[in-house]
């Protein structure tokens, strides 16, 4: 009994925290908003606490059947997203600190349905049925939608999340139609015992199963924003303030890939020959029409937006590569933490750029960083290098992951396209480190040299610190011990064991 | 059986109004209109599927639907507030700031 | 046999340009030092250098074997196995000797010539530097130790000629003569491969070569044969690699009279002779290089007979005096054609040293109506200088006479009537335009002469032991005829391919016929320039003026077009074709995505569209291949 | 620490005093003095570990530790005796050119000088292919930085060419790697991406081994670069600051010709005698275009630029001539024209310091007032144009042999080097140094004592390695040999 709840604590604690913060944010001028940040993340660390608590072993059950009929699942594979999501969580209340400190529309509402929707994508990780998913998915999908539309000085906002209201409910639409055809040929929206019954069954039987599992797939790809539901990513991303952009950039498609990796691997493996061919035109085209995006702006957080979209491409290169091999899920996860660290933290750093001088925005407005803030432009050098990929940060370790995994699966002609878009992306993030060291600063930009010995800095340098030791791992760890990055795949492989186990 | 094709057709026709409402009208509150259609027409097909497979299932799933419907109704409703307090119009083609921008 | 001695004929002038080098750099860059300094290093070392070649020579005269001397082995990859390793055998050792004595002379010479010039100590240095050289490629036991003082002897000549080098034409015409002689060492370089691959890698020193010349292909001997000789034609400026030659008397007279007249340029004749055993077993390549060494003569005399710088005259006689050499030496009298060379360093140093003279009495007016405008009296120069002349000119006993001579029986003998008779008319046009150099500069009258106070001793010193080498110098290969005991002849024989051997009547009758030539060119001279007015010079017009246009056709032909290339390549090819289609590439590639960016026009219906549109082609190809299984 | 660490040890020191020096603000004489004994300290090192080197084929000072081992990474360095060569040469290279450089720099730039000397010495050192790659990549940011920063001219542009156009050739190279090792999995059944497991796979097809082989070329090609892959270096060369071009050119570029023989020839040998026909054809093509084109510049930098190009095809051609003379005279001759390309490259930096000028026909009158500034440039330039006696006479030497016995119509062809090179080299020494400027002299200053002694041991390794080459050649002959006899299996050797 106990023990159960146990396992249960870490998504309660966020619940309770997030009920707590609603009721805190009625009294909203009595708190400053340090006070919020301080409970909403004092609540993340106890639940990652909790979380932790089970931290690298081998588990998985079913907690009080009687109350919820095997539709929530716990197991490594969803304590580990537990743990990405909730340390993400906590890395943007912490990083968006200063930002939030400066703009006077962050209130105690928006710590309370970040956690509410922090609450849904765990919710999310931990889903065994299809409903529960979706459920799970409109909570975090809801609060986002508020989240995004939070910047009351910005008139684009409302556009923003129109867009994202619309397109995420027409697909939603599209989710609960898949559900109801694989319902309607089973009989049940239980993973497992879907699972069951495509194992059980000849190929002709599973006509509606397949048509149903392909539109559940659409809101796979539309929520990490594929071809060809990548359009709305630009404009939310641009409408929506920076810190609730980084969230969706880099959390919320953990939690989405926590799902969809779960129910792919677990149960619809066997489907995988029908949709590959699909799929593969989707990456490339992905991958193109992300570099072209990305290439062809001149806002650095479209940019972000853009090449989101082509990380999203190379994820799905290992979703191909699952068909052949299983360990392509551990690349995937490796690339979901990998970008998470790189993303929150250049999300985070232009952010803190944005907050203390409102104008930066453009790539120019990034000119002669290097020599106003020398730490500032060298972490955000750490960050571009990380999502270029280059060696010697994380980035590198994950593209290598991801790329080797493909070319095993036998897609070496896949990974020379993704090559290719990442020789493409080079050139937008060199641009950025180029603008902030090649060229003089602004005159008119005066600048508060004090601002920057404060949290959400030393959190940026703290996420700087893990990009470069997943790059380097234990290469000098003759000279001091460090430990190695093979820690991240051995936890990564627990997880995906624990599902295999019946 | 030739009853669950009607129903499914039925249900698929409101599905695919919806869609295309969604796609094709310009009023705001039309496709938020489209959008509740597609999913009522999901309620449909749910409970048609319940009568056939004989377990209740679906019927708790469209209880469910709708209401994860109504929820997005309230947020609907007050993003629509929004626009036209903005722009005073519902009219989609005049929500297009966010082009390529190059400030 | 080996000996010590042998490194130290080249190691003092090495030691001493270093010494010159090291107290210049000092000498500009912390305090001055007194020209004596460099003088007596610069003049002692080639003196010490010749006594020891002195010393070598006479043992070689009592009859001892070749030397040799091993230091180091150089390279050693596969089976190119190159040895530091000088060779002192006759050839070397008779090269060695003259060249170490005019060398020093000529030092002596230059002592004075410079005086007051600000690099002097530099001059000494490059001075030093290029005796060395000059002596590594004597006595080189291997063809690529022989290149390197090739090598060395172009550098140093690119230095001196572009001695005063803040004039641009004197650096032009210094890298005039390294490209061309770059174009003969590409022969050069060429040949030895050619011949070391031809041998079959069975060894790259003369020795190794000559043993086993039987090895290679009759084709590939002719081919590397006449590579070599491109070299040849490009050190010794001969056609069609002459036209460096000229140009280089842009540098100060002592270079002109060592390495332009005396020494470098026969270092051609020297390596043809050090591949006698190449050329004697391929006769064709011998002819060839016969016939172009009398092509150069005759065509370097026609052109001298209309020159008006001094220097430049002297300077296309030195071309057509090599055309003789390459003469004896194609025909396979290398004796004759070296015992040219010796006789040739003798007076045409002296020719220049007096010129020099001149034009420094002149304050370096160097055309010759000029000079006899105003004329100063040099009693012991213009003596001097006359005795060149006649020397050059061939009249006996003087020694061009018999040098000259030799050569020209050797080609009636050979049966190459056509050299023969080339070579007798070169002899009447050479003895016409000395003297008519001679004429105009010291005789044809201009109404006033003034007495020129003083000129250096260390100016005349060298004229007046030069002078005697002229005269005598013959008497070293006084032809048997004679009762003389033909000394080079004998000295060189193992060279020879043939010997000469005619009737004396014949003998007489060629040696009358040289000296009738060459006396009908003197009267010729005579009636035209011993009262000549030197108030209205000749005409600069005209195609022998002009040397028959051939700079301005290599330059249109060669420069010009390499220019155009260079241009076409650098800004055609690169920077449009290559660069152009990558950039445009990238370019295509950024506003392709601008243009992609009209999809992105932020109207919902429209991405909702694209949704619905992916949605169902998508949902059609599964529906289509399930139905297809 | 053990004689294999002092390896580990001279890679990573200079990175090392670069982070410290980058977090402790120091004056610039600190920062400066400070790496200049850095460096020092690391060719120390170098000195005890050529000492210690025994003339054989084999790898030695190894150091192989596990670093990511879920897929065999390690990190895996040694040397041979070409490696010990070239680290040799780097180690001199770098500390007399920091005398050279001594004044006007800021923090930065010998911060990113640091920084590059641990990436080529890494790049150099490391026999582990992902390891290669690894510092392959980190070694550009470094020169990315320091070009884009302190460069002129259209720096920006330039920099961000030349980042792009190498990377995106190693990123092609490095789906090759993968490839390879991937492949190496489904043989062996574990991972492994060390090179000397690499040269173990048996099962590649040819298409495969072809396309793998083109990927490696092309990443090398464009470091190089061989023709067509050069159009980034004229840009950058003239755009570059001193120490930057300097450090493109003597050391990047002959990294690409290492990696030639250190990983291709072994990796697909056969591929590599099939094809080394067309290859040995471009780099004497390239060696007389690029002779060509540098004619005509007007820019002393693009001239070198080109120059550089042309050479380095030359090495190229000697490399893929597959045999002794060709290879050895290629190794030879990278590092002879890394001494005089570098030091050219150096003085004239300074030059363009002085004066402010970099075009020809803005220059001249310089050895009136700095002889020994011309005398040095002279000595560089004649290695440069390969004069008997320098060591760059040696390397062509040996090339040209090695050409023509691959090749003869080819090894004709390529003796045309001894002119083009003294060609525009003298050109453009008369119009630029010699002879007298029209208008005003230019303010010039003669070389310091400091800058003299940062040169001289150049010049003493020029003369040295040209009239004593043997003991320099039996370095890395055996290496060779052993390439040639038991790696690409051709014909015995002597």
């Amino acid at each position: 009994m106990i023990d159960q709840l146990i396992y249960l604590m870490p998504i309660i604690t966020v619940l309770i925290g997030a009920i707590v913060l609603m009721f805190q944010s009625m009294y909203d001028e009595k708190y400053s908003i340090k006070d919020f940040i301080l409970v909403s993340s004092l609540f993340l660390i106890i639940a990652l606490g909790f979380a932790i608590y089970h931290f690298g072993d081998l588990f998985t059950t079913r907690p009080f059947n009687d109350i919820f009929n095997n539709v929530i699942i716990f197991d490594t594979f969803a304590n580990f997203f537990n743990i990405a999501l909730l340390s993400g969580g906590l890395l943007i209340i912490l990083i968006g600190e200063y930002y939030a400190k400066e703009h006077s529309y962050f209130r105690g509402e928006f710590y309370c349905i970040l956690l509410f929707s922090l609450f849904g994508m765990m919710l999310l990780a931990h889903a065994n049925e299809l409903i529960t998913a979706y459920i799970a998915l409109e909570i975090a999908s809801f609060s986002v939608y508020i989240l995004v539309g939070f910047d009351t000085e910005n008139s684009k906002r409302v556009e923003a999340i129109f867009k994202y209201l619309v397109l995420g409910s027409f697909i939603g639409a599209f989710f609960l139609l898949g559900t109801v055809l694989i319902y309607g040929a089973t009989g049940t929206t239980n993973i497992s015992e879907i699972s069951q019954f495509i194992n059980s069954n000849p190929n002709e039987k599973l006509l509606l199963v397949y048509i149903g599992v392909a539109m559940i797939l659409f809101t796979f790809l539309f929520k990490i924003a594929a071809f060809p539901f990548q359009s709305w990513v630009l404009d939310v991303y641009r409408g929506a303030p920076i810190l609730v952009t980084a969230f969706m950039a880099s959390v919320f498609k953990i939690a989405i890939f926590s799902f969809f990796l779960r129910a792919i691997l677990s149960d619809f493996i066997t489907l995988n020959t029908f949709w590959e061919n699909a799929l593969i035109v989707i990456t490339v085209i992905t991958l193109a029409i992300g570099s072209w995006l990305a290439i062809t702006q001149d806002i650095v957080k479209r940019m972000l937006a853009g090449s989101s979209i082509v990380h999203t491409g190379y994820m799905l290169l290992g979703i191909i590569a699952l068909g052949q091999n299983i360990e392509s899920a551990y690349s995937i996860m490796f690339y979901l933490i990998a970008y998470l660290l790189s993303a929150l933290g250049a999300f985070g750093l232009v952010s803190h750029v944005i907050a203390d001088t409102k104008v930066r925005i453009t790539y120019d407005d990034f000119k002669g960083l290097g020599q106003e803030r020398p730490y500032l432009a060298a972490l955000m050098t750490i960050f571009m290098f990380s999502l270029a990929g280059i060696p010697s940060t994380i980035g590198f370790i994950a593209k290598f992951y991801v790329f080797t995994e493909a070319i095993n699966a036998g897609y070496a002609y896949l990974a020379v396209f993704a090559i290719i878009a990442t020789a493409i992306s080079i050139y937008y993030y060199f641009r950025l480190i180029a603008m902030m060291y090649f060229y003089p600063s602004f005159a008119d930009a005066n600048v508060s040299k004090s601002s920057d010995a404060r949290i959400s800095t030393f959190m940026i340098g703290f996420v700087a610190l893990l990009v470069i030791w997943g790059g380097i791992g234990s290469a000098i760890g003759f000279f001091f011990p460090i430990p190695s990055i093979d820690a991240i795949l051995d936890v990564v492989e627990l997880s995906v064991q624990s599902l295999f186990i019946k | 059986m030739t009853s669950l094709t009607g129903y499914a057709a039925v249900s698929m026709i409101l599905f695919s109004l919806g869609a295309i409402g969604v796609v094709s009208r310009r009023n705001v509150f039309i496709i938020y209109m489209s959008i509740e259609l597609m999913l009522n027409g999901i309620n449909l097909f749910l409970v048609t599927f319940a009568r056939y497979h004989f377990n209740m299932d679906g019927q708790i799933l469209s209880i469910m639907v709708i209401a994860i419907a109504a929820a997005e109704a309230a947020i609907f409703l007050s993003v629509i507030i929004l626009l036209f307090k903005t722009k005073k119009s519902l009219d989609t083609n005049v929500f297009t700031e966010l082009k390529q921008e190059t400030e | 046999m080996h000996t010590p001695y042998l490194i130290w004929i080249i190691l003092i002038p090495l030691l001493g340009a270093l010494l010159n080098a090291g107290f210049y750099i000092y000498h500009i860059k912390f305090k001055k030092l007194p020209e004596k300094l460099f003088a007596i290093i610069g003049t002692v070392t080639p003196f010490i250098a010749f006594l020891f070649t002195l010393n070598l020579f006479f043992k070689l005269n009592d009859g001892s074997e070749n030397f040799e001397q091993f230091l180091f082995q150089w390279l050693d990859v596969d089976n190119l196995s190159i040895e530091m390793k000088l060779l002192g055998d006759k050839l070397a050792i008779f090269m060695a000797m003259f060249v170490t004595f005019v060398g020093w002379l000529i030092h002596i010479y230059a002592v004075g010539y410079m005086k007051g010039d600000d690099g002097f100590g530099k001059f000494f240095a490059y001075f030093n530097l290029f005796l060395a050289s000059m002596l590594i490629l004597v006595l080189a036991d291997n063809p690529v130790i022989l290149f390197i003082g090739w090598e060395g002897v172009g550098v140093c000549s690119y230095l001196l000629i572009s001695f005063h080098y803040t004039d641009g034409d004197n650096v032009m015409a210094g890298n005039k003569a390294f490209i061309v002689n770059r174009v003969g060492d590409l022969g050069f370089i060429l040949g030895v491969i050619t011949l070391f691959f031809a041998l079959d890698k069975t060894g790259i020193s003369f020795g190794d070569m000559q043993a086993n010349i039987s090895i290679a292909s009759n084709d590939l001997l002719i081919l590397s044969g006449f590579l070599l000789f491109v070299g040849a034609m490009g050190k010794s400026a001969q056609v069609p690699l002459y036209v460096w030659l000229p140009d280089a008397m842009a540098g100060p007279t002592p270079i002109s009279a060592l390495i332009h007249a005396a020494t470098m340029v026969t270092a051609g004749i020297y390596m043809v002779a050090r591949f006698h055993f190449l050329y004697s077993s391929v006769e064709e390549i011998g002819l060839f290089i016969a016939y172009i060494g009398a092509i150069s003569a005759v065509f370097a005399a026609i052109i001298a007979t209309r020159q008006q710088d001094i220097k430049k005259i002297l300077a296309y006689s030195t071309m057509s005096q090599l055309g003789y050499m390459f003469i004896g030496v194609g025909l396979g009298f290398y004796s004759s054609g070296l015992f040219h060379v010796f006789t040739h360093a003798f007076f045409k140093a002296m020719l220049f040293m007096g010129a020099g003279g001149v034009i420094l009495a002149l304050h370096h007016e160097q055309n010759i109506f000029k000079m006899a405008q105003h004329r100063k009296r040099l009693p012991i120069i213009s003596a001097t200088f006359l005795i060149g002349v006649i020397a050059i000119s061939g009249i006996p006993p003087f020694s061009g006479f018999f040098s000259k001579d030799a050569i020209l029986a050797a080609a009636f003998q050979q049966g190459e009537y056509l050299i023969w008779g080339v070579g007798m008319f070169t002899a009447f046009l050479t003895a016409f335009y000395m003297f008519r150099l001679y004429f105009v500069v010291f005789v044809a009258p201009n109404g006033h002469e003034k007495e020129y106070s003083y000129t250096d001793k260390t100016i005349t010193f060298p004229l007046m032991i030069l002078a005697v080498g002229a005269i005598f110098a013959g008497f070293l290969n006084f032809p048997a005829i004679f009762g003389g005991s033909a000394f080079v002849d004998t000295w060189l024989a193992e060279l020879n391919s043939v010997k000469l051997h005619m009737s004396h009547a014949t003998e007489y009758a060629l040696m009358f016929a040289s000296i009738a030539v060459a006396v009908a060119g003197i009267y010729v001279a005579y009636k035209k320039y011993a009262n000549y007015d030197v108030y209205k010079p000749e005409s600069e017009e005209g195609l022998i003026a002009n040397k028959f246009y051939v700079d301005e056709v290599y330059d249109k032909l060669f420069v010009q077009s390499i220019k155009r290339l260079s241009r076409y390549f650098d800004e055609t090819v690169d920077t449009k074709y290559i660069d152009g289609t990558l950039m445009l590439a990238c370019k295509g590639f950024i506003s392709f995505g601008k243009k992609l960016a009209i999809i992105q026009n932020a109207n919902v219906r429209y991405y909702a569209f694209y949704m619905l549109a992916g949605i169902s082609a998508t949902s059609m190809y599964i529906y289509i291949t399930l139905i297809g299984q | 620490m053990g004689a294999a660490d002092i390896l580990s040890f001279i890679i990573f020191l200079p990175a090392v005093v670069a982070f410290i020096l980058m977090i402790s603000t120091t004056k610039i004489e600190d920062v400066r003095n400070i790496a200049f004994i850095t460096t020092i300290i690391t060719l120390i090192l170098v000195m005890k570990i050529y000492l210690n080197f025994e003339p054989k084929a084999e790898m030695q000072f190894v150091t192989n530790i596990e670093w990511i081992s879920s897929y065999g990474i390690n990190y895996y360095i040694g040397v041979d005796g070409f490696s010990l060569t070239i680290l040799m040469l780097i180690a001199i290279l770098i500390p007399t050119s920091y005398l050279l450089l001594w004044e006007g720099r800021t923090k930065g730039y010998w911060l990113n000088m640091l920084l590059i000397q641990t990436g080529v010495t890494g790049t150099l050192l490391s026999l582990d292919i992902i390891l290669f790659y690894f510092f392959w990549e980190t070694m550009l940011l470094p020169v990315f930085l320091i070009i884009g920063i302190f460069g002129s001219g259209n720096k920006v542009f330039s920099t961000i060419k030349v980042t792009i156009y190498t990377m995106a050739g190693s990123l092609l190279m490095f789906v090759a790697i993968l490839y390879l090792g991937v492949s190496f999995f489904n043989e062996y059944g574990h991972w492994s991406f060390q090179y000397n497991d690499l040269t173990t796979l048996t099962h590649l097809g040819y298409n495969e081994k072809l396309f793998l082989f083109l990927a490696f070329a092309t990443a090398f090609a464009i470091k190089i670069p061989i023709f067509p892959f050069h159009t980034w270096i004229t840009g950058t060369y003239s755009d570059a600051p001193t120490g930057g071009v300097f450090l493109l050119s003597s050391i990047m570029a002959k990294l690409g010709v290492y990696a030639v023989v250190r990983f291709m020839i072994p990796f697909f040998p056969d591929i590599f005698v099939e094809f080394s026909s067309w290859f040995v054809f471009i780099g004497v093509f390239g060696m007389i275009y690029f002779g060509i084109a540098a004619l005509m510049q007007d820019d002393i930098k693009k001239m070198f630029a080109y120059s550089s190009a042309s050479h380095l095809s030359l090495i190229a051609a000697g490399v893929f001539s597959l045999n002794s003379y060709g290879i050895n005279g290629a190794l030879y001759l990278i590092i002879a024209h890394a001494i005089a390309t570098g030091g050219l490259f150096l003085l004239i930096g300074l030059l363009h310091e002085q004066t402010g000028f970099k075009t020809i026909k803005d220059l001249g009158g310089i050895a009136k007032k700095a002889p020994i500034f011309t005398f040095m440039f002279a000595i560089m330039l004649f290695s440069n144009v390969g004069l008997p006696g320098t060591n760059g006479f040696v390397s062509e030497l040996l090339i040209i042999f090695g050409i023509y016995e691959f090749n003869h119509t080819m090894g004709y062809i390529s003796a045309v080097t001894v002119l083009v090179a003294a060609s525009f080299m003298l050109w453009m020494f008369q119009r630029a140094i010699l002879q007298e400027r029209v208008g005003a002299p230019l303010q010039m200053r003669d070389l310091r004592i400091k800058e003299i002694v940062g040169l001289v041991p150049w010049v003493i390794i020029i003369f040295l390695m040209g009239i004593y080459p043997d003991p320099f050649i039996d370095k890395f002959e055996p290496t060779v040999t052993h390439y040639i006899n038991d790696i690409l299996k051709i014909g015995a050797i002597k």
